[in-house]
């Protein structure tokens, strides 16, 4: 039993048929890929795990509970974190700031109102996003403005804000795209050691190769909205119809 | 004042003590004024408050020309215009009780809100004993309720709701205008040789106090006369387009429509039921017609052709051949190259009869002022004989109804006198229902002391 | 120097705000009597009221557009109301404004409650004009079908046969504990004269509570989730935060200072007049704010005195005035500047107001407090060329019109 | 029955005026992110070059007539226009009457270079600035300008009416068998309708069928995209701008002779061309043009006695209503795309 079980998920949009029959599993404490050419919906599918999207079909179920109907928020409160494709951070806000709401979210919940303590009083949250921070290298930046940095500055702070909720599961969405060589080499570093020190759960969204066959530890390839394949790197890289539908035309 | 109020002087002493390493307690003013603003100097402020943006902002203007030739006239300079033909003969022309007269200005916006800041700044900073002015009732109300708490004078300008001297009135304050009531009582019979008196009529109303107090007054008056009174359509202010008030009067069997608006509504909802083509219309065998109880020289000049040949009713009109009008009209004409309006003459008279009340009390205390105007008959600043009547400080006079004319020769002759309606026809019991009933008090007059 | 649970640097902002405040009668009124720029002293206690009724009134409006960034249209209906609700209960009770005041906060509050609850449901251009419509509504109706309640176009006064149940002898005017609104003590020092108003010190003291629970707010992590909302919504979803109680109470929290603002209107003027409710009251307090600098703590009270300091000030210069002031020159020359100044000042005074509108958005981006600061930094750089800015100013982020979400 | 269809036709009316100025209004909305609030001014300026033609029009010199006298019993001074003097007082009375349609030939132009001024001088400052400024920028001018109209024109309404030809009414209900004078309509209102419908095709088929248009279509979904093309999108935009401006100015000419036009006309005709523009969908032209005439006629429906009666003071809420149910039941009215100011 995965700590992520995808059963039977279908989605359509007017007269595409985005997703169908999607099974997946996602072993808890693993590193799990999906991959698949553009429009294959492996976007789709993500919107479908953290509640952007309801599927038509079929049942997601987190840590045996349906997040099916829940909000973003609501999923994320049961301990699925999700890194964007383009960062999403607060940019107006400095670096600690941002790591700061995280904390608060995972100390305090969905909502609370506490309008007589102040954020410079909270030692407890202090010192926790301070280590974030220094986790991801991040400590002399601290009174840096978010959006004033570098991408992959940017990217990042997300993944510190991300693990300061102290998810079971981290969602990664294509978290090196658009990044250069050594920047991406830097992310899957940091991905490494994330890995290393917690007990995670991480299921990525990859174009890259590179960055999928150094971390992954189970592959599963959509193609047209359904899984072909789910398998180890290796067994990945050899196999036929993966070739066809995917890696022939780019690796 | 309540047991637990702190008097003035110990505030000031309290005052005195915090501030004791800096000053010394005499510097603080004596409690010694005898009423509000009683001015020391050599000179003497008056308020004139009025519209200067928004949709009056033109009476306003007008309004401030004529106050400002009331002060040149106050102050020996000029023609001396009205003063020479005033009944009461104390003004002297050396400013009022030899002080010269100055003057501040505010804009009321027509927002009560708004004039009341005004006003309160002219007497909170630069001690004003009278504030006049005005284009709404709204406004007017407010000012003069404000003045009544203050302990200074209120000299109502430009308005025309009963309320003022009626459920509104207050002892400090007093009108010259006449009112809803005025109006309906000097129409109704030029309207019943007019057009008969088997006439229906349907009434669209602004929705507010006055338009509500002027319906009430000209539905009275004409069903006085045996007219019938179809409908009353309450309609926004600023609708702006009336066309969807309008379309249905014709179906209704009215054939009269009288339109209680006033300023911009007017001229919209004028022009657009001569465009709906209505006084072209035959109903019930009768040609239909347009009534506008309440009109002003502004309003004229904004529905131009419009309002030839419907009736309405005015304060005063410059077209008037009384050696008052005449002085006035002259003066006013030589400064300004135009005559003067109706709100512009009330504007003029309220303040030369405050300057002369002052005058014959002796005193700018406002409790002698309000002594001194209350049951005050004169005559010479324009329309005859005219009486503030003390019970509820309306003045009465005589009312002129007039009609949009065939042929004006200029752009100042858009309205003729049609009739001058005697004081007698336009009297009525200081408690009248419409005018508050008998729980209408003035209160006691406050000097601010 | 630290008190209240705020850093030093707050306390000192705030022991600054509350000198200021405290010494503004004498503040404002900077030149002689009698002299020609008299006209320009502001230190009447009308004028002062209003500078700190209208500051209550941005800085509550401030909580929710400075913070959130949820512009609403519609914040003068609450400004009615807690008038409304303060004249009532003179006219029921007494003239003690301890009966009105928190009712007009807690009326005003269940009234934000409902519309923001309603309007909250959507965001961006579209809450706004949810919020201009209920505030609208609101007036349309006090001025016309609800003058029973409202008064309609008069205002809403106390009539002497209003009940009052609570009066006693002699009680003319609102009052807090017999402390008279109105009553002022006056100080002469020399040509000067400066007034110290009940009414002012009331309202002023209130501002600087409010004022001091507005900066706890800006500091507190409540405060730092409304600043996240108005940067990325999307994120802070994603990160488990539930927004719209959030928002919910940020808006209940500015409608109870509009209420309170409209409360204490109507506790130094007991009259509430309709208009207060129009949209053009509700579009003031925003460019209040705007002026003064959205989300700074204190841009919305500069915008507000400057605001409000043009109304009052500028529109009661006339011909009068202007000639007393240039009778030196020449005549030609003096009917030359005259006219000239007809088109700004007096009846014109909403054309200076627009001009300002335009120059200071032009040229200080970000409004009057971002303006000044960036000046000041500018001189202080000029000195010391090589000191770090210690303090990091954030360049402008252009807002993203389009973002597309499903 | 006689009454709706009265309504109709008067909602149609309003509703013309309410789309003429919201599809400007969301026409720059769209292509240039702008938020105008000084678009009501346009209107406004529109009608008072209705205001100007006439009074150039009707220019005159002074002629003493010693017959009559002035108020203040001086000879007469009667004024006889020029146009009266050169081609004769018939033609030139005819001139001087028709002056409202002429105002329209005048008007675009006028309009157009407005807007280019507008656009070139300050909005375009503005692009990339948030929309609070735009805001505060956009009133502030709105403010000069009226200011400025009423500096010069005086704050009081300017009575400026359609030709004779044009004034009156017609009995449309005795036309489709009904009583006669139940259903009246006035020749202007009608005419003003028909201008209305034509200008909304025209710049409909303008976006539709021209390649300029095309370019300014793809330029509002995706002004990015289409920058990148090369396509020099920033001078289109300073054309819409103008176009958007001419749209409001002519709109405002030819509403003259229903409302006289005054300095503040603007700032009442802004607010309700915000609630129109929005309940249509921020961005989405068919969306004002429909919520325009959505409006437009149930606020006709609301005036009716027999609704009011029902729901007094109906008719002075009723747009502020139903924009709050239709932006609750469509969250981005009538035809929004989604994300347009959302954030």
């Amino acid at each position: 039993m995965g700590i992520l079980e995808v059963k039977g998920v279908g989605k359509r949009f007017g007269g595409l048929q985005a997703l169908s029959d999607v099974n997946l599993s996602v072993a808890e404490n693993s590193v799990h890929a999906i991959i698949g050419p553009n429009g294959a919906g492996k976007s789709t599918l993500l919107n479908c795990f953290v509640g952007k999207l309801i599927p038509d079909t079929g049942s997601v179920m987190f840590n045996g509970q349906s997040v099916l109907g829940r909000k973003p928020h609501e999923i994320n409160q049961m301990g699925i974190s999700r890194v964007f494709q383009t960062p999403e951070i607060f940019g107006d806000l400095t670096v600690m700031e941002n790591v700061m709401i995280s904390c608060f979210a995972h100390r305090d919940g969905a909502f609370r109102i506490h309008p007589f303590e102040t954020v410079a009083h909270e030692a407890d949250i202090i010192e926790q996003a301070e280590t974030m921070l220094s986790d991801v290298n991040m400590l002399d930046k601290r009174e840096m403005h978010a959006a004033s940095m570098s991408r992959g500055d940017k990217r990042r702070l997300e993944m510190a804000m991300c693990l300061a909720q102290e998810p079971k599961l981290l969602l990664l969405d294509e978290p090196t795209a658009g990044m250069a060589r050594a920047d991406t080499n830097n992310t899957i570093a940091l991905l490494k050691e994330i890995k290393e020190k917690r007990d995670i759960t991480m299921a990525i969204i990859e174009h890259d190769m590179h960055v999928v066959f150094s971390l992954a530890e189970r592959i599963t390839v959509l193609a047209q909205g359904t899984p072909l394949v789910e398998d180890t790197p290796e067994n990945i890289k050899g196999h036929p119809k993966v070739k066809e539908a995917y890696l022939g035309e780019s690796v | 004042m309540s047991k637990t109020n702190i008097t003035r002087r110990g505030l000031m002493k309290t005052g005195a003590a915090t501030g004791a390493g800096l000053a010394l307690p005499t510097i603080f003013t004596s409690g010694a004024a005898a009423f509000t603003n009683e001015p020391t100097g050599s000179s003497v402020k008056l308020g004139f408050n009025v519209p200067q943006t928004g949709p009056y902002a033109e009476e306003g203007l007008d309004e401030l020309r004529a106050y400002e030739l009331a002060v040149e006239h106050l102050n020996g300079m000029g023609d001396g215009g009205a003063m020479n033909t005033f009944s009461s003969k104390v003004l002297e022309g050396n400013g009022i009780l030899g002080k010269k007269v100055e003057y501040v200005t505010g804009d009321t916006q027509t927002k009560s809100d708004a004039a009341r800041a005004s006003a309160k700044s002219m007497i909170e900073k630069d001690g004003v004993t009278m504030i006049t002015g005005g284009s709404s009732s709204g406004v007017a109300i407010a000012v003069q309720g404000l003045a009544q708490d203050a302990g200074i004078i209120f000299m109502a300008a430009l308005t025309h709701s009963n309320d003022t001297t009626g459920k509104d009135r207050k002892a400090n304050g007093f009108r010259y205008f006449f009112n809803a009531y005025m109006s309906g009582a000097a129409l109704a019979p030029v309207l019943k040789n007019a057009y008969g008196s088997d006439r229906r009529a349907y009434h669209l109303t602004a929705d507010y106090t006055w338009g509500w107090t002027q319906q009430e007054s000209i539905a009275a008056a004409t069903e006085a006369i045996g007219w019938e009174t179809v409908n009353n359509v309450l309609t926004p202010v600023g609708a702006g387009d009336f066309s969807s008030y309008i379309a249905p009067v014709l179906n209704s069997g009215a054939d009269v429509l009288v339109l209680n608006h006033y300023g911009g509504d007017m001229v919209n909802s004028l022009t657009q039921a001569i465009q709906f083509g209505l006084k072209d219309k035959v109903v019930n065998g009768k040609q239909f017609e347009i009534v506008v109880p309440l009109y002003s020289e502004l309003m004229a000049a904004g529905a131009g052709e419009n309002i030839k040949g419907v009736y309405g009713s005015m304060n005063w009109n410059w077209q008037l051949q009384d050696p008052g009008t005449q002085a006035f009209v002259k003066s006013f004409g030589e400064k300004y190259g135009r005559p003067p309006s109706g709100s512009a003459h009330t504007a003029y008279v309220q303040t030369l009869l405050y300057a002369d009340a002052v005058t014959r009390a002796g005193s700018f205390n406002p409790c002698a002022v309000v002594e001194a105007l209350e049951g005050f008959e004169f005559d010479g600043l324009g329309i005859g004989p005219t009486l503030y009547r003390a019970e509820d400080h309306q003045a009465f006079k005589d009312v002129l109804v007039m009609k949009g004319a065939e042929n004006p020769t200029t752009e100042y002759d858009t309205l003729e006198i049609v009739e001058v309606t005697p004081v007698e026809q336009v009297m009525y019991p200081p408690d009248h229902p419409m005018f508050g009933g008998p729980e209408a008090s003035l209160g006691e007059c406050n000097d601010g002391a | 120097m630290k008190f209240l649970g705020l850093s030093a640097k707050d306390t000192r902002f705030l022991l600054i705000v509350i000198l200021l405040t405290l010494a503004t009668p004498i503040i404002l009124q900077p030149f002689p009597e009698g002299s020609g720029l008299a006209t320009f002293n502001a230190g009447y206690p009308d004028l002062m009221q209003r500078f700190a009724i209208f500051g209550i009134f941005a800085i509550g409006f401030n909580i929710l557009f400075g913070l959130t960034g949820y512009l609403s249209f519609g914040h003068a209906a609450f400004l009615g109301i807690g008038s409304y609700t303060v004249v009532w209960m003179y006219k029921l009770l007494d003239y003690n404004v301890i009966w009105g005041l928190p009712l007009a906060v807690v009326t005003s509050g269940l009234f934000a409650l409902l519309i923001g609850y309603i309007s909250l449901r959507r965001s961006g251009i579209y809450f706004s004009i949810l919020t201009l419509a209920f505030a609208q509504m609101s007036y349309n109706l006090a001025y016309s079908v609800l003058t029973p309640i409202t008064n309609g176009e008069t205002g809403l006064q106390v009539y002497s046969n209003d009940p009052q149940v609570l009066i006693s002898e002699g009680e003319t005017s609102p009052h807090f504990f017999g402390i008279v609104m109105n009553e002022s003590a006056k100080l002469n020092l020399g040509d000067w004269q400066f007034t110290f108003n009940n009414g002012y010190y009331f309202t002023a003291i209130i501002a600087i509570v409010v004022f001091y629970i507005s900066l706890r707010i800006f500091r507190s992590p409540f405060g730092l989730m409304l600043r996240a909302i108005k940067t990325n919504q999307t994120r802070l979803n994603y990160t488990g935060i539930n927004t719209r109680p959030y928002t919910l109470a940020a808006f209940v929290i500015s409608g109870m200072y509009a209420g309170l603002a409209g409360g204490l209107m109507a506790a130094m003027d007991p009259l509430a007049g309709a208009e207060r409710m129009q949209w053009t009251a509700s579009g003031e307090v925003v460019l209040m704010t705007i002026l003064g600098g959205a989300g700074t703590l204190m841009g919305p009270i500069l915008g507000a005195g400057f605001i409000k300091y043009f109304e009052n000030i500028f529109s009661k210069i006339n011909d009068q005035v202007l000639h007393g002031w240039f009778e030196w020159m020449p005549d030609g020359l003096e009917d030359f500047i005259i006219g000239l100044s007809h088109f700004f000042v007096g009846k014109s005074w909403h054309l200076t107001l627009g001009l300002l509108f335009m120059l200071v958005v032009i040229f200080l981006p970000g409004g009057l407090v971002e303006g000044g600061t960036r000046i000041w930094h500018a001189i202080r750089r000029d000195r010391k060329p090589k000191g770090p800015d210690p303090e990091h100013h954030p360049e402008h982020i252009p807002h993203v019109a389009e973002k597309e979400e499903f | 029955m006689d009454a709706i269809i009265l309504q109709i036709l008067n909602g149609l009316d309003k509703g013309s005026a309410y789309a003429l100025i919201a599809l400007g209004l969301t026409l720059i909305f769209g292509t240039l992110g702008v938020v105008n609030f000084a678009h009501g001014a346009l209107f406004m300026i529109g009608a008072f070059v209705a205001v100007s033609v006439q009074r150039l029009l009707s220019l005159s010199f002074e002629q003493i007539d010693s017959t009559k006298t002035d108020f203040l019993g001086n000879p007469l001074k009667v004024k006889v226009p020029y146009v009266e003097s050169w081609f004769g007082p018939e033609v030139g009375a005819t001139i001087i009457d028709w002056s409202v349609p002429l105002a329209i030939i005048v008007a675009i132009p006028v309009m157009l270079l407005v807007g280019f001024v507008m656009e070139r001088g300050l909005i375009k400052h503005f692009y990339k600035r948030p929309h609070a400024d735009q805001i505060l920028v956009t009133f502030g001018l709105a403010i000069v300008l009226q200011e400025l109209v009423k500096y010069f024109f005086g704050a009081n309404p300017i009575q400026t009416p359609a030709p004779d030809a044009f004034t009156g009414s017609f009995d449309f209900g005795a036309m489709i068998g009904f009583d006669p004078n139940v259903i009246i309509y006035p020749y202007w209102r009608l005419v003003y309708f028909g201008f209305a419908a034509v200008v909304i095709g025209a710049v409909f088929a303008f976006l539709q069928f021209t390649t300029f248009g095309m370019v300014v279509r793809a330029g509002m979904a995706d002004r990015e995209t289409v920058g990148l093309l090369g396509i020099n999108i920033d001078r289109r935009f300073t054309i819409m701008f103008g176009i958007a401006a001419a749209v409001a100015g002519i709109a405002g000419v030819m509403y003259a002779p229903i409302l006289s036009p005054n300095y503040h006309m603007g700032m009442d005709f802004l607010v309700l061309s915000f609630v129109v523009v929005v309940v249509g969908g921020m961005g989405s032209l068919p969306g004002a043009v429909a919520a325009g005439f959505l409006l437009g006629i149930l606020q006709s429906f609301a005036s009716m006695n027999e609704v009011k009666s029902v729901i007094p003071g109906i008719d002075q809420v009723i747009i502020y209503l139903v924009a709050i149910i239709i932006l609750l039941t469509r969250p981005r009215g009538l035809m929004g795309r989604a994300g347009v100011m959302e954030e």
